[in-house]
């Protein structure tokens, strides 16, 4: 394949495609078209990851990768590369955003121009992080992303929505700054002084330095994932936010920080990441248990849920410093499953909300009996939440404890305990959401779940099921990005 | 040279204008004719087609950063004509003068930029500063403009008075005024040299309102008339950094290590107290004061580490500090209320001031894309560079974030506040240039390459 | 007399002219203190000039050396004239308005 | 001690004495008059250093011009009487305390300087006559003169925009 | 062996999705087979009185358990296993809860599925260890690798007991039993299919799947048998005074598992999985029968309110009389072979275990023929309006207790020892899978008169304390709620409420703790507190500017000493 052949290569496509669509949904003012075309391009957008996935050989090289010149005097280039990884979350990200639109199909916000021209544009910021090559550009796109989502979320969601997302932009922003300074410093050690992660690999940084800069990297990554105890934000930002945002934030984001600590933290401070280990485990697992328990007490089913994606990222956390390839794979595959899994249990919640008016899960009850349909798709995402066997997180989640036992067997056990705790409360909510008997407020169950909500559900269980069974899927792409990540970390530890 | 003496000479045009056409609107018409010329003959300059020589003995140095610079002043200068041109009208009668004193305020630029001796630089300094005095006190009628015109002056001149000292002294250990063949090595002379630098540095400190000795600026920038706050706040203070620069750079540079901590305290304080003060405040004018020191504080990174990034650094933050700025002093300039309430709802009443408002002071914020993201990004990077207190550049991260919130207050109003923010009326042409204000921070934002190349033409 | 006798004169008298810009509250008087200090700073280039004039006539009998320093008291002193035109001119136009030339009068604008 | 030491230590009191008073007066007046004499004693000093042409030139402009020009202003405005109260007791304490200190500071950093043990040459040397200074000032300082009409230009529209009654 | 599709396969760890069919897994798959197609026959009938979406999705959990646990026995690897295991858990816990609508009902489930995650939990952190010792989950892999292991090896014991944990959680031992006396809220055919016949043995078939990890574990070993015999004589005792008929069953059922653990502990492999299938016999046999009971009784539990239906009911009857002599263990129904083997493999291995296993049988006896005297014998003592509805019950329903009598009756044979002349097909059959353990064991067996003696005295004993137990119980059932130590029999000696009082309860208190304390003012209180303190500072620092040019040129001149002294002085 001949570079001068490719028209246009498959990321600077994901990129600049949401991109431009979003600049022109905001200027679809009239009724419902910006609606209609945010939805058409998510699904253009899915079309494309698709499309790409028929052109993963190495022959290919060409289409999957990008290197323009953008910053000669300080070797910053717009590099991106499309591996296996990056595939994978790009199609989250594709996957996610028609989802989103499909379950709030029939709510109308107010400015849908704004609103959709808004998502999309993160759209473009997610999309540049996955695959970004040159600490620079992600570190651009690493903002990007939350820019858009500071809109959204102050402009559409509850009351409490300005102080909260303004919370969670300060507390993201203190964090990257950390990055940018970070970045800097790692940059002025590389040999050839370039941004490039290549560069970044080869820099020269003594254990001491490493040691130091590595803090920079990981807060910054700790609080977006978030990590305990870094995740003050996050209840309240998934509380307040609107849903199709909550479903970005958490389904999506939240893998910014998690493929951040894999691209670019610990092949990058290989030394420093040895020595940390037990601290970050630490904290990880400790923040499991944490969330757990504080999950179990909430009353508002969002929270309750932002909790629980704290338990699981919390496992990735652990499973990705473990650094062995059983705990890296499954992350990978849990990037993707917890994605889909939490994409799902917003929809519900929203269904619910919108319906009933309350997330209070002490005011609901006996849904399943008014809503037999949304229970079924609501039990199988629960149970993929807590990871079943046969549900897509459970290799994921298999692969991740073996890999933290293969670290250390008394913190797996520890880890271990918040398999318990996640089905007491996840099994607690669905027992008094769905289960007893209808009260007043959840009688008028009829009709609540649309029909895009519906084929959004569907789309949801079909994939928990999928790679519930057939992992291999997820495992064959990452295997790659896998073997390259221990190669280079092994022995480090 | 060219634009100097044309800058000095197109403020007596204006003067004469003044004298002969008493229409008040013509006058920005022949100010921005000024300007464009004042471009022109600065490319023409940049480019070695048409310049003037004198034999000048030294005493000026012209060089591609100087030059440079000068084009971002003037074509900051014309963006501000563009925007304020109705507050200059409203300032007062004489709005003719107002024009000329800002031409002899440019021309006193182009001597602080490109000064040899300590003579020149004091000149410069001072042709900047007098005119400002008087725009600051334009509105006479007004007392808190006067009082603004007063604080200024009397700290003004006391400055004066330290920097002279400072310029003393190192004639005395020097015997040059020279910056650039200044003997700073007489081990003996050392306590005098230090002296001078420290004087030098606090009343250069003062200029660039650098804490502790910024306690002008919010009142000042608070009282003075909105167009002038604008210009004073921009290019005025970048012009004077870019004076500490050059002088610290060229004259003091070998002893560095001398004084580097002293510029680091006054970093952190600067820091410190700009942003943290800025949090409380309730009027945007004042707060946008404050920024104003806070992104002094920035700026002092290029005298810390004073490296090719620093020098790259600080003609990049001139250029994107100065945009937004004068852009969102411009949207301030069309408001009728200044207290961040008066700002609820403009994103309902007013779309475009507020989107672009929105991106000047995402700009402000350094958020990337955006011209300030990669001007803290530079001054960061000089300073990471320059090795040792890295808690300077950690600290400096975190008083961002804290700009991050009073930034976003306003943002927030704008957007998310209910109200109805109200506004006196805007030309088309105030439109377009906001957006093209706008435009050109994105662009820079995106491709800072642009102006670093004219470095090294 | 060696110049640190001169040193020390003018640092005295600067150090006067900043008490009084410290102690006193009306403006024409600190203006006044402020000149003190300039004037503090000429003499001293003066006797710096002729100290470097010293040095310098040692090697060189024609030298003009320190030359540049007393032109340098004359720019000063072009300069102050200039602030003093445009001070007491800002002054009088706050005296009109006001009729005070207290400097603690001047507090609306703070905090 | 000769009799230029002698002028030296005359001159030197009279300069400190009278600028003490110039702060200490309570009335603005008598401020102003102290400050002549204080210009009059530096001009002395420059006199002593044989920078004749600098003493002539701060008599006229600062002694005559300038302090004039604060008189009229004084009186214009009614000033002329001892009412300038003082500041608060521990402002004024402050200012003394700070403004001394640095005076302290100065004198113990410099005090030690051995290489500024030379003496001046008084009364000698040309430099300071006017025919040196004129040649050079038109010759080299030519550039400085210019642009300082510059600064007189615009001294002069401040004066005027701000003096004339809106 | 068949091989579907790689699950997981990464690096050198190779997971397929992979079925094994050897001798061990047929019994099962017999069992879950069988059994399964009679309480589906009698589920048809049983729940016709269910809505029709209702009807269906009954049937599709109980398929979907069906299938669970057929993955479970058929899987060839630990993970596989594992899915089977997660998957009837699960369809447990639907069952159990299927009247959702009943809060308590869906309590208990949820309680069913927590315990199995403790289990779970176990069963995982087997499986990792697994991995990392033996870097494979294939039964083959495991089993031979382990095989060359010395004697009580550390990793043996943890991974045996951990696996053993999951048993504890699956089968309900002590002390995990708790959740499946509460789960006869769900409909009794599930009762009778899961938390009696097939789910609960799961953890049987697993440890005899892994036996010769326990053969090389005796302190393993050693744990299995004394809380598998603790558990069966606990169960038995709370029996003793419950009144719920399906309640009964269920502790017995406890406790004929615990015996089973019992057989496993002291190395009777054979035993354990014999009772396995005669259990499954007749204890879905009680259960059905208590269903019929319950049909015809319009959804009446309380034995109290029952007696004699005998003749209302005659199916029903005799063949719950068949299940209650099986499972007393009277020769030469079917339960009185394995338990006697179970016994005299304990008798050889620790005397005093033997007694209380005895004791325990002898319990059994007891409480299953007050069971059985209560609620077929003596005077009807229901309301005049169930007497009047009292009915046998439908032909899809008595049908399969016809069939499963006769098999509690004879399964016995299957597996007659030596000492009674037979030949014990089933040990002949099982053998390939415990000829490693087998091997290993060289147990001891009593010589032939110490096996009269003792089946004697087991079956002797029995058959007294049921002759006793009709004739009290059919005359004067104990109506009236007993004091004592019945009272803390009857309320299950309060187990439940100490677990809720000294796990569940202080957990919720520690969680709302943490949530009020460590999270809203600990983390969100530093946060915030950060702000406010910004905004503090604030407020403060702007008060230095006070408007006061005097004041800002002495900070200027201050600030212009301190650098001075710094520079001048300090560097």
């Amino acid at each position: 394949m001949n570079p001068n052949d490719v028209f246009i290569t498959f990321p600077e496509l994901l990129i600049w495609f949401p991109l431009l669509s979003g600049l022109v949904a905001f200027f679809l003012t009239k009724g419902d078209t910006a609606k209609r075309w945010a939805v058409i391009s998510s699904f253009i957008t899915v079309a494309i990851v698709a499309v790409s996935f028929f052109f993963t050989d190495k022959n290919y090289f060409h289409y999957n990768n990008v290197s323009y010149v953008w910053m000669p005097s300080i070797g910053s280039s717009f590099a991106l590369m499309y591996d296996g990884m990056g595939r994978m979350l790009c199609l989250l990200t594709a996957l996610a955003f028609p989802l989103a639109f499909l379950t709030t199909y029939n709510t109308n916000y107010a400015k849908p121009n704004h609103f959709y021209g808004l998502m999309l544009l993160s759209q473009t910021g997610l999309m540049g992080v996955f695959c970004a090559m040159d600490a620079l550009v992600f570190y651009f796109f690493w903002e990007l992303a939350i820019i858009p989502i500071y809109f959204l979320a102050s402009l559409w969601g509850g009351e409490r929505r300005i102080q909260v997302t303004f919370k969670f932009f300060v507390y993201t922003f203190v964090a990257s700054l950390l990055l940018m300074v970070g970045i800097i410093y790692v940059y002025l050690h590389t040999p050839d002084h370039s941004f490039a992660l290549s560069s970044f690999l080869k820099a020269a940084l003594s254990p001491g330095q490493e040691k130091f800069v590595f803090w920079l990297f990981f807060a910054a990554f700790a609080v977006k994932m978030p990590l305990f105890p870094f995740h003050t934000w996050q209840p309240d930002a998934y509380e307040q936010a609107a849903a199709p945002v909550t479903m970005i934030l958490s389904g999506v984001m939240v893998k910014m920080g998690v493929f951040a600590l894999i691209r670019w933290l610990i092949p990058v401070f290989p030394h420093a990441t040895g020595v940390f280990t037990p601290i970050v485990i630490g904290l990880a697992v400790t923040g499991m248990v944490y969330a757990s328990l504080i999950a179990w007490v909430q009353d508002d089913l969002k929270r309750l849920v932002a909790y629980s994606s704290i338990v699981h990222v919390g496992l990735m956390c652990a499973a990705i410093f473990a650094r062995n390839q059983s705990g890296v794979e499954g992350v990978m595959l849990q990037m993707f499953n917890h994605g889909i899994n939490i994409i799902g249990l917003w929809i519900v919640v929203e269904l619910i909300e919108s319906h009933f008016g309350t997330r209070k899960i002490s005011r609901l009850g006996g849904i399943a009996a008014s809503t037999p349909v949304l229970t079924i798709f609501l039990v199988i995402i629960a149970l993929a939440n807590i990871a079943l066997p046969l549900t897509n997180a459970f290799v994921g989640e298999f692969l991740m404890f073996n890999g933290v036992f293969q670290y250390g067997k008394w913190t797996a056990a520890i880890a271990l305990i918040t398999i318990i705790l996640s089905a007491v409360y996840t099994l607690n909510m669905v027992q008094k959401v769905f289960y007893g008997n209808t009260n007043a407020l959840t009688a008028s169950g009829e009709g609540m779940v649309k029909r895009s909500a519906a084929v959004a559900l569907t789309v949801v269980v079909i994939l928990i099921l999928l790679l519930g069974i057939y992992p291999k899927l997820l495992l064959d792409l990452t295997k790659d990005t896998v073997n390259e990540f221990i190669s280079r970390v092994a022995g480090m530890l | 040279m060219s634009s100097i003496i044309l800058s000095a000479l197109w403020g007596v045009v204006m003067m004469f204008s003044g004298i002969f056409l008493k229409k008040k609107s013509l006058a920005k018409y022949i100010a921005l004719l000024g300007i464009a010329a004042l471009l022109t003959v600065n490319f023409l300059e940049y480019y070695n087609i048409w310049y003037i020589y004198a034999d000048i003995r030294q005493m000026l140095k012209f060089t591609s950063f100087g030059q440079v610079f000068n084009a971002i002043v003037f074509a900051c200068t014309l963006l501000f004509f563009l925007l304020n041109a109705s507050e200059f009208e409203a300032m007062g009668p004489d709005v003719y003068e107002y024009y000329a004193l800002i031409f002899f305020v440019l021309c006193g630029v182009g001597i602080a930029v490109s000064f040899n001796t300590l003579l020149m630089l004091f000149i410069g300094i001072e042709i900047i500063t007098i005119p400002l005095y008087i725009l600051a006190g334009s509105e006479k009628r007004n007392l808190r403009s006067n009082e603004a015109s007063i604080k200024y002056f009397l700290m003004g001149v006391f400055s004066t008075g330290i920097m002279l000292m400072g310029i003393a002294f190192l004639y005395g250990a020097t015997g040059t005024f020279y910056i650039d063949s200044m003997n700073l090595g007489v081990e003996s002379l050392r306590p005098m040299i230090l002296i001078g630098i420290v004087l030098l540095m606090v009343a250069m400190s003062f200029k660039v309102s650098a804490a502790p000795f910024h306690f002008w600026v919010p009142d000042v920038y608070d009282g003075a008339p909105t167009a002038v706050t604008s210009f004073m706040a921009t290019i005025v203070k970048v012009a004077s950094f870019v004076a500490f620069l050059h002088l610290f750079d060229t004259a003091f540079g070998k002893m560095h290590a001398d004084w580097q901590l002293l510029i680091a305290l006054i970093t952190a304080a600067t820091l410190f107290i700009g942003n943290i003060t800025a949090v409380f405040q309730q009027s945007v004018k004042r707060m946008l004061a404050y920024s104003s020191v806070a992104h002094a504080g920035f700026m002092m990174f290029a005298l810390w580490s004073l490296n090719t990034f620093a020098r790259e650094g600080l003609i990049l933050y001139a250029a994107a500090y100065s945009l937004a700025t004068i852009g969102s002093f411009a949207v301030l300039a069309k408001m009728k209320d200044y207290s961040l309430e008066g700002f609820n709802g403009l994103g309902k009443t007013q779309p475009l001031l507020a989107l672009t408002n929105t991106i000047f002071l995402l700009s402000l914020t350094g958020i990337p894309l955006t011209a300030g993201f990669f001007a803290k990004y530079f001054m960061l990077m000089g300073a990471v560079k320059s090795g040792t207190h890295l808690w300077l550049v950690i600290f400096a991260v975190l008083m961002a974030a804290v700009s991050a919130y009073y930034y976003f207050r306003v943002i927030q109003a704008m957007y998310f506040k209910e109200g109805n923010a109200q506004v006196t009326p805007v030309s088309p042409v105030f439109r377009i240039t906001l957006c093209v204000t706008a435009a050109l921070i994105i662009l820079l934002g995106m491709f800072p390459g642009l102006l670093l190349k004219g470095l090294y033409y | 007399m060696t110049i640190n006798h001169y040193i020390f004169l003018s640092v005295a008298l600067f150090c006067i002219g900043i008490i009084g810009v410290l102690t006193r509250r009306n403006m024409i008087v600190i203006f006044m203190c402020v000149e003190l200090m300039l004037n503090a700073v000429n003499l001293l280039l003066v006797a710096f000039s002729k100290m470097h004039f010293l040095s310098a006539s040692a090697f060189d009998a024609a030298s003009k050396a320190g030359t540049d320093a007393q032109l340098f008291v004359f720019f000063v002193m072009v300069v102050a004239a200039a602030e003093v035109s445009v001070g007491l001119a800002i002054i009088v136009m706050m005296y009109r308005n006001t009729h005070s030339v207290d400097v603690n009068f001047l507090n609306r604008l703070k905090h | 001690m000769g009799i230029t030491q002698l002028l030296f230590w005359l001159l030197t009191t009279l300069t400190l004495g009278s600028a003490l008073m110039v702060i200490f007066s309570k009335n603005p007046v008598y401020s102003i008059l102290w400050l002549i004499i204080t210009f009059f004693a530096i001009s002395g000093h420059y006199v002593l250093l044989n920078a004749q042409f600098l003493a002539i030139v701060n008599i006229i402009v600062y002694a005559g011009a300038i302090m004039v020009l604060f008189l009229f202003v004084v009186m214009l405005m009614n000033l002329n009487m001892p009412s300038s109260p003082l500041k608060n007791k521990w402002l004024m304490f402050a200012g003394v305390i700070s403004g001394g200190s640095l005076l302290l500071v100065l004198v113990a950093a410099l005090k030690d300087t051995e290489a500024m043990r030379n003496g001046i040459l008084m009364q000698t040397g040309d430099i300071g006559l006017i025919h040196n200074l004129g040649k050079v000032l038109f010759k080299d300082y030519i550039l400085p003169f210019e642009i300082s009409s510059v600064l007189f230009l615009s001294a002069m529209i401040g004066a005027v925009v701000i003096g004339k009654k809106a | 062996m068949v091989q579907l599709f790689d699950f997981i396969s990464i690096g050198t760890l190779n997971i397929p999705f992979a079925f094994q069919v050897d001798q061990l897994s047929a019994i099962f798959m017999l069992i879950i087979t069988g059994v399964g197609f009679l309480i589906h026959v009698y589920s048809t009938s049983y729940m016709h009185e269910e809505a029709s979406d209702q009807y269906a999705r009954y049937f599709s959990f109980l398929n979907l358990f069906v299938f669970s646990m057929l993955l479970l026995v058929l899987g060839a690897n630990y993970l596989i296993m594992f899915i089977g295991w997660e998957g009837v858990g699960l369809c447990s816990y639907l069952l159990i809860g299927y009247w959702y609508k009943n809060k308590d009902f869906s309590t208990a489930g949820r309680k069913a599925f927590v315990m199995n995650r403790i289990g779970d939990f176990g069963f995982l952190l087997a499986v990792f260890w697994m991995i990392q010792h033996f870097g494979s989950l294939n039964f083959g892999d495991v089993l031979g690798k382990a095989a060359g292991m010395p004697l009580n090896d550390k990793v043996l014991v943890g991974i045996t007991l951990l696996l053993f944990l999951g048993a504890v959680g699956k089968s309900a031992q002590i002390p995990l039993y708790t959740w499946l006396p509460d789960a006869m809220a769900g409909p009794t055919p599930v009762s009778a299919l899961i938390h009696a016949a097939t789910m609960v043995t799961a953890g049987i078939y697993m440890i005899a799947r892994s036996n010769i990890l326990y053969t090389l574990a005796p302190v393993t070993q050693g744990v299995v048998a004394a809380i598998g015999l603790a558990t069966a004589i606990f169960a038995a005792s709370i029996a003793l005074k419950q009144n719920d008929i399906k309640k009964v069953l269920a502790y017995s059922t406890v406790s004929q598992l615990g015996y089973m653990f019992l057989g496993l502990g002291v190395g009777a492999y054979t035993g354990a999985v014999f009772h396995v299938m005669t259990h499954a016999f007749f204890k879905a046999l009680l259960f059905l029968g208590a269903g019929s009971v319950i049909h015809a009784m319009h959804h009446e539990q309380d034995i109290r309110k029952m007696g004699g239906l005998k003749k209302q009911l005659p199916v029903t009857h005799w063949t719950f009389l068949v299940a209650c002599l099986a499972i007393a263990g009277i020769p030469p129904l079917s339960g009185f072979f394995s338990k006697d083997e179970i016994l005299s493999a304990t008798f050889s291995v620790n005397k005093i275990y033997w007694v209380i296993g005895v004791l325990g049988a002898v319990l059994t006896a007891f409480y299953m023929f007050r069971l059985y005297a209560t609620t077929f014998l003596g005077k009807f003592r229901g309301t005049e309006e169930q007497e009047r509805h009292l009915h046998e019950s439908p032909r899809a329903m008595t049908v399969p207790l016809v069939v499963l009598a006769i098999l509690s009756a004879v399964a016995g044979f299957i597996g007659i020892p030596a000492v009674l002349g037979g030949t014990h097909q089933l040990e002949n059959f099982l053998s390939p899978v415990f000829a490693g353990s087998v091997a290993l064991q060289h147990a001891a067996h009593p010589d032939h008169t110490t096996e009269y003696l003792l089946m004697g005295i087991s079956a002797g004993l029995s058959v007294l304390v049921l002759l006793y137990a009709i004739t009290r119980f059919s005359k004067k059932p104990d109506m009236d709620s007993p004091g004592g130590l019945g009272k803390l029999l009857e309320n299950k000696w309060y187990v439940d409420e100490l677990y809720d009082m000294i796990v569940v309860k202080p957990l919720h208190r520690v969680s709302v703790l943490l949530n009020n304390v460590a999270e809203k003012m600990g983390i969100d209180g530093v946060v915030n507190g950060v702000g406010k303190f910004v905004s503090y500072g604030s407020r403060q620092l702007r008060l230095l500017q006070n408007g006061q040019v005097g004041v800002y040129i002495l900070i200027m001149v201050a600030a212009l000493l301190i650098l001075f002294i710094i520079q001048l002085f300090v560097l």
